[in-house]
């Protein structure tokens, strides 16, 4: 499953690319993170309470940063594990440009789920990817929002 | 997360009897049927709620005992294929079955025997093609449906006579 | 005997009171006292070496009371689960066969597969329990893609690929050249899409040791209860097969998915003695999908080559046969033997030749589902032919007729090691042809069209070759087990009679049938026979039921057993007559010889009260046979399928579906009637709806009943049966077997409708509405309008 | 399934406390979507709390011009109706072809739409005929109600009470079904107000929305033709193993035609 997104943040590439590195701030931009630690070898583990319709589960994700190209580019591979509700893989590529004093943000996504989610959801996998991915990045646009710093979503 | 929450006190009738019952809150109704009552007629096909083999009535309506706990059958009239009818005395929906040939391998059978009867009870006048539509509830891998649907039909013929005996009486 | 219970009649089944009732008694149904609970640990990967397995976690909760891994069965000397049938590839070596151990040690091989068994007081404790253990996967790169699996990396350590055989038939050369003279080759590419049989009772097994006797009890839904005991003895070595009883009880279908020694019984079994408590485990409908043995899965290219009159002069057919992660029970034999030997179908192809590879994936092991090989190899011939047909613009009716093998053919040897014994392929056909009202389709097809609706016709003129076979041929070419049948007739005191038989039934009537066999040969009142199966410890042996065996070969075994009676019933009477042996004779359930009439039950009476009695002769009236057929039985039949395909959403909808069927001698027309609907269910189901798909990761994508498409009654019409009857030559009853036909033919008649309705040459199966919508798009793109 | 804690409170002011005093709590309303998912375990709430004793959200009533359906009232139920056939067949019909009949006599409508599965029928129905959802804290417009995949105008622990529809002159409703789970894969209610045309699409994105281009297509004209060069912009179709993007795409074209053919 891969897709991709485009946002245009009001804000200079430098401060996007920090924000991007930020535990803090990632784990605020996850819906339903309930903690973000930072481990020995850089990567993250955070503690997501996840919610698709009727489906609840915590899972446990370790987020690891690589192809760092400060502040240009750089990949989350998320490694997602729900216990007995399964597991996700996913990475994230991530692109910034320079946009004016503005920076265009640019994703690509590509997942697999697996065990129960794959054997019972797979209807729901697709638009569930989707959805968590444009939520992560709307809220991430949103931490530059003092109003006049947000732009617009471009598609 | 598991610790057994205490069990709750359940009052069903179950096949025209009452009972006085205890199960905790996350039992489901087949289960209670199936384990504490020992009503093993009622089958498990499958876990998403689709295959219909465990079909009983709710106070006289068709539901699927997998996707209802057996606290909210409390208060209320369970009806399984052990109440139907018996081995001495089956109900014409089991004679039709057993007549036309409606059944191989029999896990499906007493909840399609269950539906169809609700089907009739409560369905429109039923043709070839709406009993095939009214079964959509419930899976049989056997039969390929043609002799369930015949039966269907002989039993729907035979439950309006049954009617017309009992009301003459 | 001709009567109402006899040989002949639709009598009403006596098994269906007690499932009409809901007084039947499945496995799961079975509860002990003690009894616990097991549930699996199961892979979420498709292929991953299997690190610590930390269970302290679970051990502590609450109820938990063991965790039972691979490296407990390991430790304990536990055997693999062994392949039945050994298969040579093309240049003499045998097949290669992983290791299968019952639960998972080093190594995890397609999603679902266990690895570990957590037992616990109650269900919900284990469940809880299980989803307490953590393991440490590393996971590897799985092997999902069929067409290149065979020279990827291996999935298994210590192969060179994942090739398991390459196996073929026929004579390569003669082939080649005919088909390079051909005036007309017909060729296509093929897929057989990979089923999931779905049995409506999920598998199920409930152990119990007992120590003071060492015995071991296994309740479990097994079609062949005999089969997995001589299995879980010499092979996994649970204990002696004396010490081992297996009993299947009602079974709630089994379709070929219940044939197999799977690992969770073997566990259920082991743990129950380790722990010395009865251990239920029921599987969920989501772990039947993952983990029982799926069907079919085969690509496929063949070529048909035809000379200047039509006549079919050779067969190519090359095969990939997915075998899954494991080699099942049967798996090896189902694309070879089963199917490379059908592809002469009913025609007198003078040249075939057939190549079968054989390879590991990293999914469900793949082994016999209803048909098992014929399925597939019908589908290639019928698809051929009616294409053949299509490109030189002949009737396919009319081809077929051409090259069928006449009744005058018989026995009848084909290029590929069958002799048909007999048949009458023309009869069938013509008997369809009038079923279909094949004279008036010219008029619905315009009539639909009216309609905006496209309509299609299309044939199966399948063979199938079950009730197999001479154990001693059948051994020569791999089976590591014989395939007669065993039957006991007792005839009591009181002369009532109780029919033993190692068959076992599971929807197919064999309580009624088989009392039908014995009761007409006996002539003792249907209602005084009563059949015995499933049960190891009251049937002395048997070999199960599958391929449409049970009457061909169970119910001879019986035929025989029953002869035994009457010849010692002869010498009882003679005895009692004082005459000679040859002048009794045997009518209507008595004996007599001149004015003197004895009937069987005076003579059972006689043998178990032995006052005036033979001298030299044994008392009791119980005699049992063991019968091993000569040569397969060859049921066949015409298929004629009728769709109708709406062309804006691609909806095909099987309008009509006749089916024209040789089973030889029929014993209860209404039971076989059913079988022939159940199987054609199938097929339908194989050709518009069911699909098994694993995506590339290695995931069951159709794991449930929401994404797997199982036939519900408003999908299929009502069925058109009929038989034509030519008797099996070489079994007493001269019955052929009836339970696989629906499923064999069907698929291909379907596929043929659909394509001859598109105008197109071929559809992958399932013909879903998308890929309808989607040649109907391409169509009109070619067209330009 | 995961042990939780029952309730079953008479009103709904009870059924909200519960709610809000518990940990993680779910309501029950038909329960065919949740308990399996329990019985699964997918979801492991702490806490259900079963809506059936609530008096006031059983019911079916029509008034000027609307079909008022309580939360409570159960598929079969709506389909039944004498009420709701007379006024409102149309949905008396969609009603009807919701999962199979024992989900039908479970399963019911505020349910549904509290859990707003993309597939779910009844979407269609909220947005094309105009409906208002009252809940126990305020109403909300159908329009404003589906948010995205499974989310919907709801806070958390807001009880759907009952739900207006406004009766058309006229409507139907076309589902093309998943072969399999009988979800719809593509479902469309066309309404006609009087030259005012309402599409409800469900089964095609990630929640049902409005064809608004069919909307504008049909006001010119109401004729199935009128929609074949209409296409609905912004929104991405669901893709999965029964049907991709573009025949859903497609689907939802011929639904609608034949939704409009069916109301003519």
């Amino acid at each position: 499953m891969e897709q991709s997104g485009e946002y245009r943040i009001l804000t200079k590439r430098e401060d996007v690319w920090a924000s991007l590195n930020d535990p803090e701030v990632l784990a605020k931009c996850i819906d339903g993170c309930q903690s973000m630690q930072r481990r020995e070898d850089g990567s993250f583990l955070a503690a997501v309470k996840a919610r698709v319709g009727p489906i609840r589960a915590t899972f446990k994700a370790n987020l690891r940063l690589v192809d760092l190209n400060p502040p240009a580019s750089y990949v989350i591979h998320a490694d997602v594990n729900g216990g007995a509700v399964g597991f996700a893989k996913g990475s994230a590529k991530v692109f910034l440009e320079e946009d004016g004093a503005a920076t265009l943000l640019r994703y690509e996504i590509s997942a697999r789920v697996g065990g129960k989610l794959a054997q019972l959801g797979a209807r729901l996998v697709d638009g569930a990817a989707r959805k968590m991915a444009a939520d992560f990045f709307a809220a991430f646009r949103l931490e530059f929002a003092s109003p006049a710093s947000a732009g617009g979503l471009s598609h | 997360m598991d610790e057994e929450r205490s069990s709750m006190k359940l009052h069903i009738t179950v096949n025209g009897a009452d009972r006085r019952l205890e199960a905790p809150p996350n039992t489901l109704l087949v289960d209670l049927l199936r384990r504490q009552l020992g009503l093993t007629g009622t089958h498990v096909g499958c876990d998403t709620c689709q295959c219909g083999a465990c079909t009983v009535h709710l106070d006289g309506r068709a539901v699927k005992a997998c996707a209802l706990l057996a606290v909210q059958a409390d208060g209320h009239a369970v009806t399984t294929i052990e109440g139907v009818g018996s081995a001495q005395q089956l109900h014409p929906m089991q004679e039709a079955f057993r007549d036309c040939h409606a059944l191989q391998c029999g896990f499906c059978t007493p909840g399609m025997i269950m539906a169809a009867i609700d089907l009739v009870e409560h369905g429109v006048p039923l043709s070839n093609r709406a009993v095939r539509e009214g079964l959509e509830g419930n899976i049989c891998r056997c039969t390929g449906y043609h002799n369930i649907v015949k039966a269907v039909l002989q039993g729907q013929k035979a439950m309006a006579a049954a009617d017309d005996k009992q009301g003459a009486v | 005997m001709s009567s109402a219970t006899g040989i002949g009649a639709s009598v009403k089944r006596r098994e269906d009171v007690r499932f009409l009732t809901g007084t039947a008694t499945y496995t799961d149904d079975l509860n002990l006292p003690g009894q616990v609970y097991g549930v699996f640990l199961r892979s979420p990967h498709p292929r991953a070496a299997l690190g610590e397995i930390d269970v302290s976690k679970a051990l502590k909760a609450d109820g938990v009371l063991a965790v039972f891994t691979g490296q407990d069965t390991a430790a304990d000397g536990l055997g693999d689960l062994p392949c039945g049938w050994l298969v040579k590839s093309k240049d003499g070596s045998d097949m290669v066969s992983a290791p299968h151990p019952p639960l998972a040690v080093t190594q995890v091989n397609y999603v679902g597969e266990p690895y570990g068994l957590v037992v616990a007081e109650t269900l919900a404790a284990a469940r809880a329990g299980a989803e307490l253990v953590v393991t440490d996967f590393t996971e590897l790169p799985p092997v999902m893609d069929l067409a290149t699996a065979a020279d990827a990396a291996p999935i298994h350590e210590g192969l060179a690929n994942n090739l398991a055989y390459d196996w073929a038939l026929g004579d390569a050369a003669a082939t080649d050249a005919a088909l390079a003279k051909a005036d007309h080759v017909t060729k296509l590419s093929l897929t057989n899409n990979r089923l999931i049989p779905n049995a409506m009772e999920p598998r199920a097994a409930l152990g119990k040791f007992d120590p003071a006797s060492g015995n071991y009890e296994l309740h479990t839904t097994s079609q062949n209860p005999h089969l997995e005991r001589l299995v879980l003895s010499a092979f996994v070595q649970i204990a002696p097969e004396h010490k081992l009883k297996i009993i299947a009880p009602d079974v709630g279908g089994g379709f070929g998915s219940k044939i197999f020694v799977y690992a969770e019984e073997t566990a259920v079994i082991w743990a129950a003695a380790k722990l010395g408590r009865p251990i239920k485990w029921t599987a969920d409908r989501s772990e039947s999908f993952l983990a029982d043995a799926h069907g079919r899965d085969h690509v496929t290219s063949a070529e048909l080559g035809l000379d200047e009159r039509g006549r079919f002069t050779a067969l190519r057919v090359r095969t990939t046969a997915n075998l899954g992660a494991y080699l099942s029970l049967f798996s090896s034999a189902v694309p070879t033997y089963l199917y490379g030997t059908l592809l002469a179908g009913q025609y007198k192809t003078p040249n075939i030749h057939v190549e079968t590879k054989g390879v590991y994936t990293n999914t469900s092991s793949v082994d016999a589902y209803r048909g098992a090989g014929r399925p597939e190899a019908t589908f290639v011939v019928e698809r051929l032919v009616e294409t053949a047909a299509r490109e030189l613009g002949w009737d396919p009716a009319e081809l077929r007729r051409l090259n069928m093998i006449q009744p005058e053919d018989f026995p009848y040897e084909t290029p590929v090691a069958l002799v048909y014994d007999t048949g009458n392929y023309q009869a069938s056909l013509e008997r369809a042809l009038e079923l279909a009202d094949y004279a008036g389709f010219a008029k619905r097809r315009e009539a639909a069209a009216v309609e905006g609706k496209l309509r299609g016709l299309g044939f199966s003129c399948y063979i199938e070759a079950c009730g197999l076979a001479p154990s001693q041929l059948a051994i020569q070419l791999g089976a590591g087990v014989g395939l007669y049948e065993s039957g006991e007739v007792r005839v009591n005191p009181t002369g009532s009679v109780t029919v033993f038989t190692g068959s076992h039934s599971h929807g197919q009537g064999h309580e009624t049938t088989f009392a039908q066999v014995v009761s007409d040969k006996l002539g003792v009142p249907f209602d005084d026979v009563e059949v015995v199966h499933g049960d190891t410890g009251r049937v002395e042996f048997g070999l199960g039921t599958y391929g449409s065996r049970s009457l061909a070969v169970g119910g001879s075994a019986l035929i025989r057993a029953s002869e035994k009676i009457i010849a010692k019933g002869r010498r009882i009477a003679a005895h009692r007559m004082q005459t000679e042996v040859e002048n009794v004779a045997f009518e209507d359930g008595a004996f007599i010889s001149g004015n003197q009439r004895m009937t069987l039950q005076e003579a059972a009476f006689a043998s178990y009260v032995p006052a005036d009695y033979p001298p030299d002769l044994e008392p009791g009236l119980s005699e049992k046979a063991f019968y091993d057929p000569q040569n397969f039985t060859y049921p066949a039949g015409a298929h004629i399928a009728e769709v109708e395909i709406d062309k804006e959403t691609g909806v095909v909808r099987l309008v009509k579906f006749v089916a024209v069927d040789d089973f030889g001698a029929v014993v209860n027309p209404m039971i076989v009637d059913g079988q022939v609907h159940g199987g054609v269910a199938q097929g339908a189901g194989q050709a518009l709806l069911e699909h098994g798909i694993y995506d590339g990761d290695g995931q069951l994508v159709t794991g449930s009943y929401m994404d797997y498409c199982m036939p519900r009654a408003d999908d299929l019409p009502d069925f058109v049966v009929d038989t034509t009857v030519t008797p099996c030559t070489h079994n007493p009853l001269g019955a052929k077997g009836c339970g696989e036909a629906g499923a064999i033919g069907s698929p291909a008649a379907i596929i043929n409708a659909v394509t001859d309705a598109l105008g197109v040459q071929d559809i992958a199966m399932p013909a879903t509405s998308e890929q309808v919508w989607r040649c109907l798009k391409e169509a009109e793109a070619s067209e330009g309008c | 399934m995961h042990s939780f804690d029952y309730h079953k409170p008479s009103t709904l002011a009870e059924a909200a406390a519960l709610h809000q005093g518990a940990e993680d709590a779910a309501y029950l309303s038909g329960g065919q979507t949740l308990l399996p998912t329990m019985n699964q375990r997918l979801a492991a709430p702490s806490d259900l709390i079963d809506l059936a004793g609530i008096g006031e959200l059983a019911g079916i009533a029509t008034a000027s011009g609307q079909v008022c359906i309580g939360a409570c009232t159960r598929h079969a139920e709506v389909a039944a109706s004498d009420a709701v056939r007379g006024a409102l067949p149309t949905l008396a019909s969609l009603a009807g072809q919701i999962g199979d009949p024992q989900v039908r006599n479970r399963g019911a409508i505020g349910g549904s739409l509290a859990n707003s599965d993309p597939a779910a029928d009844y979407p269609a129905a909220v947005l094309a005929l105009n409906a208002v959802i009252h809940t126990d804290r305020r109403e909300i417009a159908g329009d404003d109600y589906f948010l995205g995949l499974f989310e919907t105008a709801l806070e958390p622990g807001e009880i759907i009470t009952r739900i207006d529809f406004a009766v058309p002159a006229r409507a139907a409703y076309q589902k093309f079904p998943n072969p399999a789970s009988r979800f719809a894969v593509a479902g469309v209610l066309v309404a006609d107000y009087s030259g005012d045309v309402r599409v409800g699409v469900t089964g095609a994105g990630p929640c049902a929305f409005r064809a608004l281009a069919f909307e504008a297509a049909l006001a010119e004209s109401l004729d199935p033709r009128a929609l074949e060069g209409a296409d609905i912009e912004g929104v991405i179709f669901n893709s999965d193993l029964h049907a991709s993007a573009e025949y859903r795409a497609h689907l939802v074209r011929v639904m609608a035609q034949r939704a409009v053919a069916q109301l003519l």
